[in-house]
């Protein structure tokens, strides 16, 4: 029973990719770092992506080493430059 | 899609932020000093020819990531009141993008709690500029040359 | 007599501060931060049915004192732009008795610039405060125990 | 040839003294601590005020060493309260 999670693109990570979220679905156990990975060699345009991005899984901050879970919105996230 | 609406309870506005309502929220006759900060869109030395940044979130993520960075700062100084604003959309040159002010009993609580919510908001709050020049190029600004670092905290 | 008078040129009003105005006074594009400190009157958990409190100063020498602070604040922070308003006269629980703003190309020099500001002006600026009760009575404001300590710059 | 100067009161010090200057006179050379003094010898309540108060010569803070000269403005400073 394959995991599937929502990933959504912000700022210029949605330019470099072309939209603002994808369905991914890969097999259990997966991390951050897999949804990462899973990513960049399927979609168009997401190779430009870093390799280790910031990420947040349902709204917090995570390490690329997180698990994730099926119904997670998993968030990609550029360099923060808020303020 | 929820992050598009900015309501009331919301940390994010699409208006100029407005000083006197923020510090109206703070105040309290047992706060004897209050400390605000104002980051402003800036065309200086450092920039090119910018005439606005547009702003960007993730917007529930702001909200949730200002609440647990409010919840800590309280944590730090019980007896602070904090109130921040941040702005989206495209900020003019000179307009404040972000509003952070602390009243507490004495003025060192509310500079040391104001300046902790700055410094936590460009390591944690999920939001990104654009800078709009005058020759109408438009420029991702990454800051620090940091480009993948992560924040101290996770 | 001279001290009588307070003219625009004077860092002393009687008057409510005007935040906005100050604030407008320091606002650059050059500046990307602008932290603004105002202290409050207040009745807290120190005080006891404090009303408001009279501010009363060496009026001259007020202003020829925030000459020398600010410049000393300038020769520190050259980039920095300062504000500074007193207010004198009977200041009601809540209302501000000064604000200072300090605007900066980035957030470390507004900061430090205004907390250094409202520190000197704590050893140095010569304003006295007496306490308005409920009860009608009235005491002079002796700060932090220390009655005839000299200022550290001496 | 007698120094003379203007000492002022301020705050609780005027409210001690009854009034908020006096014009002293005293031999050469002398100081503000010189001044001091005298004004508590002199006036009536300022026995009240500390024989070591804050001061100013000119507008300007001052230790109590400090040389006045005649047409000096010398001003006693209650603990300071500002901000």
């Amino acid at each position: 029973m394959p995991i599937t999670v929502r990933v959504r693109f912000f700022a210029r990570y949605a330019e470099l990719v072309g939209r603002s979220e994808a369905a991914v679905s890969l097999p259990p156990p997966a991390t951050v770092g897999d949804v990462v990975r899973r990513v960049r060699e399927d979609l168009p345009g997401a190779r430009a992506l870093p390799e280790r991005p910031l990420a947040a899984v349902n709204m917090k901050h995570v390490k690329l080493e997180a698990q994730v879970q099926s119904g997670d919105e998993v968030a990609l996230l550029p360099p923060i430059a808020g303020g | 899609m929820r992050s598009a609406e900015l309501n009331a309870m919301s940390y994010l506005t699409r208006s100029p932020i407005s000083v006197d309502v923020l510090v109206a929220e703070v105040s309290s006759s047992a706060c004897g000093g209050t400390c605000l900060f104002l980051g402003t869109v800036r065309n200086g030395r450092d920039e090119q020819g910018v005439t606005a940044i547009e702003y960007s979130a993730y917007e529930d993520m702001v909200d949730a990531e200002f609440g647990r960075l409010l919840a800590d700062a309280r944590g730090r100084w019980p007896e602070a009141r904090i109130a921040v604003r941040h702005r989206l959309g495209t900020i003019p040159v000179g307009e404040a993008s972000i509003a952070i002010v602390a009243a507490a009993p004495h003025r060192a609580q509310a500079f040391e709690a104001c300046r902790y919510v700055i410094e936590g908001v460009k390591q944690r709050i999920p939001v990104w500029k654009k800078e709009l020049r005058v020759d109408g190029s438009e420029v991702w600004v990454d800051p620090a040359g940091h480009p993948t670092a992560k924040p101290s905290h996770v």
